[in-house]
């Protein structure tokens, strides 16, 4: 798993690459900790090249959503493929997110 | 046991990679359809990462032990570690109640029809998975 | 022991492709090159696949239990059978004398720098892969 | 490993998709001895989706070039991957078959 993080229209924006696993979320979790210390508005993660999510994934989404709540912030997860929609679903997690289908619609709420 | 695959790799996480692609080709080669592959994958990954976490502990220098073993009626996945046992495998949380954590043991019941733990293992845990493979819904409920 | 990795399949060519993913998995998690692990990849089936023909004659119920070990100065692919044993790996042919057959030995050598059986191995054989990390002109030759 | 024989301009056209190995070629082989039983002149093998091939596969094809030579047929494998093409250089091969880059330089010569 590869992490880069930009800024996209003044806003962080992480993309990952590769399976999210017990093994890559730590780094994952690292990175968007070190992000979300500064309290930034608004975190998109672009995860187009995320064929592969475990439950050590979802863990960490959810743990680095509840982080942002705190302080009013918004994450965003933009190009979930279909297999982990699915199963961010199954884990009635679906609607506790904010999951963008493309990247245009990822700021126009 | 002669028809089954096995595939033996140190408690570390990285090595959680291997195990998936061990699964997918297992899966592939008896004609399971991509998104079955992808349940199963999930599910034996899920259960080796519980074995790191809840029976090693964390520690990384021991084995997990995945066998793959298919039969006209079923696919049995079977997971050996040397770990702290463990009466049952507990729930997992409640869905509705959104927290990190509790997700793998749903995970492994949703690819899964039987997950039971063999109590006939002296040392660490032997978990036993079972999906049947005709009247899958017979088998769900 | 405890950093190996170790596939076991059943005798029969349809689980090449598995231990094939093990091996890319194994090169890809130590940051070998993409063209190392595909030369290491090849070996590796060539050597299962050799297992197959000339240890079990074709027997495809026997078993082949394959072990990845990455250490700072080298890899070691250890293949492991039960069948026929014999005294030495056979050359291979000629290159020049085309001919179906015979090449897989020359892959062999050609992604490790040292191949040998295991003398101490009891009944069947044990076959031996080494591939040095660093400097591998000086041990090319 | 899946095999397609088609007609391109009245030749034969085989094409293979998926890893040629000791599995697969057996299979190869078979579709191939049936096809140069009926003695083609020329028989195309279309490698553009065979990311990965061993000696069971060289073999396969190196039996069957000995047999088209016999009768005066061509085999030509066109889009050979880089990889595969590297194993036929060194394994000498390279001189010995007919390796054409694309399917329309496959019956120029
Ligand atoms: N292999 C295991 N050994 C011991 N306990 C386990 C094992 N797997 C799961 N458990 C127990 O079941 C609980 C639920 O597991 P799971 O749903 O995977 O969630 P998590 O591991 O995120 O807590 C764990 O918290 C743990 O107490
Ligand atoms: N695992 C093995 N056990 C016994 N003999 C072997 C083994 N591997 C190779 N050999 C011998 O070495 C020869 C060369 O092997 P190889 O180059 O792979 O060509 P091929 O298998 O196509 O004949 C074989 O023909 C066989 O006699």
């Amino acid at each position: 798993m590869k992490i880069e993080t930009a800024e996209h229209k003044g806003h962080k924006l992480v993309s990952v690459s590769g399976d999210i696993d017990m093994y890559s979320a730590h780094e994952l979790r690292e990175e968007l900790m070190r992000l979300t210390s500064r309290k930034p508005q608004i975190v998109l993660v672009n995860l187009i090249e995320v064929p592969y999510m475990d439950s050590s994934g979802i863990a960490t989404f959810v743990e680095i959503l509840k982080v942002m709540k705190r302080y009013g912030g918004r994450l965003k997860l933009v190009h979930m493929n279909e297999g982990i929609m699915e199963i961010f679903r199954f884990s009635k997690l679906d609607s506790i997110f904010e999951i963008v289908g493309e990247m245009d619609d990822a700021l126009k709420s | 046991m002669k028809d089954s695959t096995i595939i033996t790799i140190p408690s570390h996480p990285k090595y959680l990679s291997v195990v998936r692609a061990v699964s997918v080709k297992m899966t592939e080669l008896h004609g399971l359809s991509a998104a079955e592959a992808e349940d199963i994958k999930l599910a034996v990954d899920e259960a080796c990462s519980n074995v790191i976490k809840h029976a090693y502990e964390g520690d990384t220098g021991k084995r997990i032990v995945v066998r793959f073993r298919f039969t006209k009626s079923k696919l049995e996945v079977v997971i050996e570690d040397s770990g702290k046992m463990h009466p049952e495998y507990i729930a997992g949380r409640n869905l509705d109640d959104v927290r990190p954590g509790g997700l793998g043991v749903h995970l492994i019941r949703r690819a899964f029809d039987v997950v039971a733990f063999d109590e006939k293992k002296k040392k660490g845990n032997r978990l036993i998975l079972t999906r049947y493979t005709k009247n899958r819904e017979k088998h769900e409920d």
